[in-house]
């Protein structure tokens, strides 16, 4: 086997192992500790491994989806931290756990990771608690909604000729189309592009298709360093390159038609570095896919969102982890090479994380 | 007995009364705010950022010079709400907006009432309206809401 | 807010009160619990692995991250491992101070759990000291701790702090 | 670690109840900007920012770095935000340090904070949660019953606590940034102040500041010049580890947590410690109530178990002649700006092995422990730094 070489680090790292919960509207039947703890017994599972083998944990997940302090504490009960272990905890995206747990295992001697992300949406109003994302004396105290600001950017869209609504539900038919084959998504039909813009509008530019559902859910991944990867599974999904930046805050002081830290994460990620069979990406409304392809320079012959992508399945703090779990299933069964796998956070896509996955040759 | 199959919900309420600190620059746009007038600051290469931070956000400089701007201003993007919710800042249909008002180099997020959804669009002049002065307290809701100019 | 209409001075302070509504699920294995609170009684569960006994069970063994499913009925006494007096007033606290918050652990569990005692001058609960549960009236029983009134002392003598630490 | 990581800039606020002169954002900028005058450098040579803080709560803004993107100079460049309860601030800079150690970037900027006068910690971490009693009373009543139980194992006696509380607060007094400057404490001040969760008084307890710690770590080239360019050294990491373990479970050892020791056990394995007391010129320690002093001073292997009170009561651990100091700079004590008080205790033993910590400086002190802890004593943060570069 001849594992791909890394851009950034000097310590191979790949993907072995995955599972996620099938996202839902609700799931009231589990709490936090619930919906955690089958997704990581099923990781261990597809790894073959305990929580004993792990040298170290990373985790993603906010505080204020449940609306108590310290929720990751709890979720902890799901994992196992005993005897004491390594473990560290982001309020961010599970994706950026991710991230934490590769920049560790750059180092020797550690050499698997269990990272995971969960989050329940349907516990509170989505919408008025993204709100506290935003500038605490100029834009919170006014609630604007996501849904409104991703109009916003829509329209910016729009307005430069970059998009059109046909587009938006074009993209938004396709994603329902794969979900149908994604056993794990929420929203799964097959409706036209023209079906679709019979819908009212959520927010003007924005139909309700174009619209991520709202999810609970819950995904973790192993990652092992160096050649131990090949005793986990024959193709581990190498991480070859992988970065993320942040925008402003303030967007009316930057274009938001554009996503410049997309841009600048791909490039030192290595996107176009060679062909890219497919990309997840982590675009929670159908506007933001064209976007991102744009910022990232993926032409025609990239298969986008092949699971649904979010616009099927979008539990916060997961779904930029599921990206890579998406991404890593296609290189690990063989039917993609090269693929991309993206996830964001903050208000109308402030920061953004472009990961290349590649299987050997 | 009780149902040995229920799972039990409960409503959760999360709430505290934050009182934060302005600091100079953002006390002077909610003073001027307070008082009938919109300012900004100037930031790296002068360019005036509008609502006013400490520093540029892209070069992290600080800035400095408080400058009038507005009360006119050019819709950049927005987005139009049928159905206004509960928490919005107007509870008739409007549009949520990003506006460059004049002697600005950045836009600013706030809402516009407009009548129907037709006439608003990108590049149209708006400005500003506030409360009466009584009701000002310092805080973006003095600013009502943009109108569109001349109507 | 009215401060700042009276002195028209530079605004340096913005009020921005914060309130946020959701609904909190209990999950199964919380539910199970709170079921046994809604009866007067305390239910835990046995980890399959360790064979401890936890009340109230989140529905795993943190040790072993396993799923506890086998439900165990555990008695209305305790002993008091630990304990402190409450003499702090902060906002939302909805018990008079100084009030006596002490680690309790039923006879039969494996861990413990954060009760108020009461029926006892504060100068007199000692570690070691035997109490049981007082349940609110049958009918405001709820699926909830605050079920439990308070722990009272039985009377019985108190418990050698050496026969109960492992629970410290 | 892959290479050499050091700590080249540090920078804090002063401390206060209410920052009442400054934004969220004024208040970090303070930290960073001084934190990169003491470095040298410039927000534009920083390649990327890790952010910490304790409950997003406290300030009411959901994951507050992106609001802060721009204060810190981030835009462009990969931010990140860890939180690990109280132990964040240490855990911070050592994500932030593992960006550096493991190669992947050259200068690293690390902030943590905390503006808990936007709101109420009490409140913040005492929200009652549906289907549980209302009994919670913020960090102290979770603390105290633990530290009735090790008073009763120890047999220490009941004055240790407030030796404690004395001593950190004579320390913050040469501490200009600290919070609290009580000029006339004793134990006397100590066992009159209020029983606030018996067996603490209310001297006996951390405050509740506003305030934010900055660092600039770097790898050995750019220390090395930097060292050049200021003439200020850098201290360096001799090792950094991360524990955790449950918040609870069928025989936890709250006193003396596992995680805890073995964080200890592995951070003093890579800086080729064997005998922290006599090895370590100072530490700074997490602690926030008197009691965790001598209880930290047996999980850190610094004296034997149910022995940490007599280092105490012997005045082992004060800067006026003892001979491991503990908590120079007043510890959290002192200043308690929850999510930044980890990081301060990391920043302060890069100060002292700079020889830079000022009045509270241990003379000729070579080599420091940065200690924070969190959660329900569950969370361990460690780092030893040095003045000499490691083997």
């Amino acid at each position: 086997m001849s594992t791909p070489p890394p851009r950034q680090g000097t310590r191979p790292v790949a993907i072995v192992a995955c599972a996620q919960s099938k996202s839902e509207r609700r799931i009231e039947q589990a709490n936090e500790v619930e919906l955690l703890m089958p997704v990581v017994t099923e990781v261990y599972a597809n790894a073959g491994m305990t929580k004993d083998d792990v040298d170290f944990i990373c985790s993603g997940s906010t505080d204020y989806l449940i609306g108590g302090p310290f929720s990751f504490v709890t979720a902890l009960d799901a994992v196992g931290v005993w005897p004491p272990k390594a473990e560290s905890h982001v309020e961010m995206d599970g994706a950026w756990a991710l991230y934490e747990a590769w920049v560790t295992l750059q180092e020797e001697g550690k050499d698997v990771a269990l990272v995971y992300g969960f989050g329940k949406s349907s516990l509170g109003d989505l919408s008025r608690i993204l709100a506290l994302q935003l500038d605490p004396y100029t834009m919170a105290p006014m609630w604007p909604d996501q849904v409104s600001l991703a109009a916003l950017q829509a329209q910016a869209m729009i307005d430069q000729g970059l998009a059109t609504e046909e587009d938006f539900a074009r993209i938004a038919s396709r994603a329902r189309h794969n979900a149908l084959s994604n056993p794990n998504a929420q929203v799964a039909n097959e409706k036209t592009m023209e079906e679709l813009m019979k819908d009212d509008y959520a927010v003007a530019p924005l139909r309700r298709h174009t619209l991520p559902p709202l999810s609970d859910g819950a995904a973790a991944i192993i990652l092992v360093a160096g050649d131990r990867a090949y005793d986990v599974v024959d193709r581990p999904a190498w991480i070859t390159g992988i970065d993320h930046r942040v925008d402003a805050h303030a967007f009316g002081a930057r274009n938001l038609a554009e996503s410049r830290s997309t841009t600048k994460a791909a490039e030192n990620a290595g996107v176009s570095a060679g062909p890219v069979d497919i990309a997840e990406l982590h675009a929670p409304f159908a506007h933001q896919e064209i976007l991102l392809r744009r910022a990232m320079g993926l032409n025609e012959s990239t298969v986008i969102n092949p699971s649904g992508g979010p616009l099927a399945a979008n539990p916060l703090m997961a779904g930029g982890l599921i990206r890579f779990i998406e991404a890593a299933n296609r290189i690990m069964d063989g039917s993609a090479n090269r693929a991309v796998a993206h996830a964001t956070s903050g208000p109308v896509l402030q920061q953004n994380l472009v990961a290349v996955l590649e299987g050997a040759s | 007995m009780a149902d040995p199959t229920e799972i039990y919900t409960s409503p959760h309420v999360l709430e505290y009364p934050y009182a934060r600190s302005t600091g100079p620059i953002i006390g002077a746009f909610l003073t001027a705010l307070r008082d009938g007038k919109i300012v900004g600051v100037k930031g790296s290469k002068g360019r005036v950022i509008v609502p006013p931070t400490e520093y540029d956000p892209d070069t992290a400089e600080e800035t400095s010079g408080i400058v009038d701007v507005g009360p006119g201003g050019v819709i950049e993007t927005w987005a139009w709400v049928d159905t206004p919710r509960f928490d919005a800042p107007l509870d008739t249909p409007f549009a949520w907006a990003l506006i460059r008002l004049d002697g600005a180099d950045t836009a600013m997020l706030h809402v516009v009432a407009a009548p129907t959804s037709d006439v608003v669009v990108t590049g149209t002049r708006v400005t500003a309206e506030f409360r009466p002065a009584a009701e000002r307290v310092g805080s973006m809701h003095d600013l009502r809401c943009f109108v569109l100019e001349g109507k | 807010m009215a401060a700042e209409e009276t002195a028209q001075g530079p605004v340096t302070m913005l009020s921005t009160p914060i309130r946020l509504d959701y609904n909190f699920t209990a999950g199964v294995a919380q539910s199970k619990s709170l079921r046994g609170y809604a009866e007067g009684r305390f239910i835990g569960q046995r980890c399959p692995v360790c064979k401890k006994v936890y009340v109230p069970s989140r529905g795993s063994c943190p040790k072993d991250a396993v799923a506890t499913t086998e439900e165990v009925v555990l008695p209305n006494t305790a002993t008091v491992t630990t304990f402190c007096v409450v003499n702090v007033p902060f906002a939302g606290q909805s018990i008079e101070i100084p009030y006596i918050t002490a680690s309790i652990l039923l006879d039969g569990a494996d861990i413990t759990f954060m009760g108020l005692i009461q029926g006892i001058a504060p100068e007199d609960v000692e570690m070691g000291l035997r109490v049981e549960a007082v349940w609110v009236p049958k009918e405001e029983l709820g699926p909830t701790l605050a079920s439990v009134k308070y722990f009272q002392p039985t009377g019985e003598p108190n418990r050698e702090v050496s026969t109960f630490a492992e629970h410290l | 670690m892959n290479q050499r990581c050091a700590v080249i800039g540090v920078g804090q606020t002063h401390h206060k109840s209410k920052r009442e002169d400054v934004s969220i954002a004024g208040l970090v900028r303070e930290a960073a900007v001084a934190a990169l005058e003491d470095a040298g450098l410039d927000f534009s040579d920083i390649d990327a920012v890790v952010v910490g803080k304790a409950p997003d709560m406290f300030e009411g803004i959901m994951m507050p770095e992106l609001y802060l993107a721009g204060a810190l100079g981030a835009v462009g460049k990969p931010m990140f935000r860890v939180h690990t309860a109280g132990s964040v601030g240490g855990s911070t800079a050592i994500v932030a340090a593992h960006l550096v150690a493991n190669g992947i970037h050259k200068r690293v900027l690390t902030v943590a904070f905390e503006k808990q006068s936007d709101s109420d910690a009490m409140w913040a971490l005492s929200v009652p949660q549906p289907f549980s009693a209302p009994l919670l009373a913020g960090a102290g009543g979770y603390f105290a019953p633990i530290i009735r139980s090790y008073i009763n194992k120890s047999g220490a006696p009941n004055n240790v606590g407030m030796k404690v509380a004395v001593k950190d607060r004579l320390h913050a007094l040469k501490n200009p940034y600290a919070h609290l400057h009580l000029p006339d404490i004793d134990l006397k001040m100590v066992e009159e102040s209020v029983m606030l969760w018996d067996p603490l008084h209310y001297l006996e307890s951390c405050p509740s500041s506003d305030g934010a710690a900055a660092m600039v770590l770097s790898s050995e080239d750019v220390a090395v010049a930097q060292e050049k360019t200021t003439g200020r050294p850098a201290a360096w990491i001799h090792g950094m580890a991360m524990r955790s373990e449950p918040t609870m479970f069928a025989g936890r050892n709250l006193m003396n947590p596992q995680a805890g020791r073995d964080c200890a056990k592995d951070v003093f394995a890579q800086a080729g410690i064997t005998k922290p007391r006599q090895e370590l010129d100072c530490a700074e320690v997490y602690v926030p109530f008197s009691w965790y002093e001598p209880m930290w001073l047996e999980n850190l292997g610094f004296a034997e178990e149910n022995e940490g009170w007599k280092l105490t009561d012997s005045g082992a651990t004060s800067l006026d002649g003892g001979d491991i100091p503990w908590n120079c700079s007043g510890g959290v004590l002192s200043s308690n700006p929850i999510g930044a008080s980890g990081m301060l205790r990391f920043l302060e033993s890069a100060l002292q092995v700079r020889n830079m910590a000022g009045d509270h400086q241990v003379p000729d002190a070579h080599k420091a422990l940065g200690h924070a802890y969190g959660g329900g004593s569950q969370f361990f943060s460690m780092w030893v730094v040095g003045s000499d570069k490691p083997e």
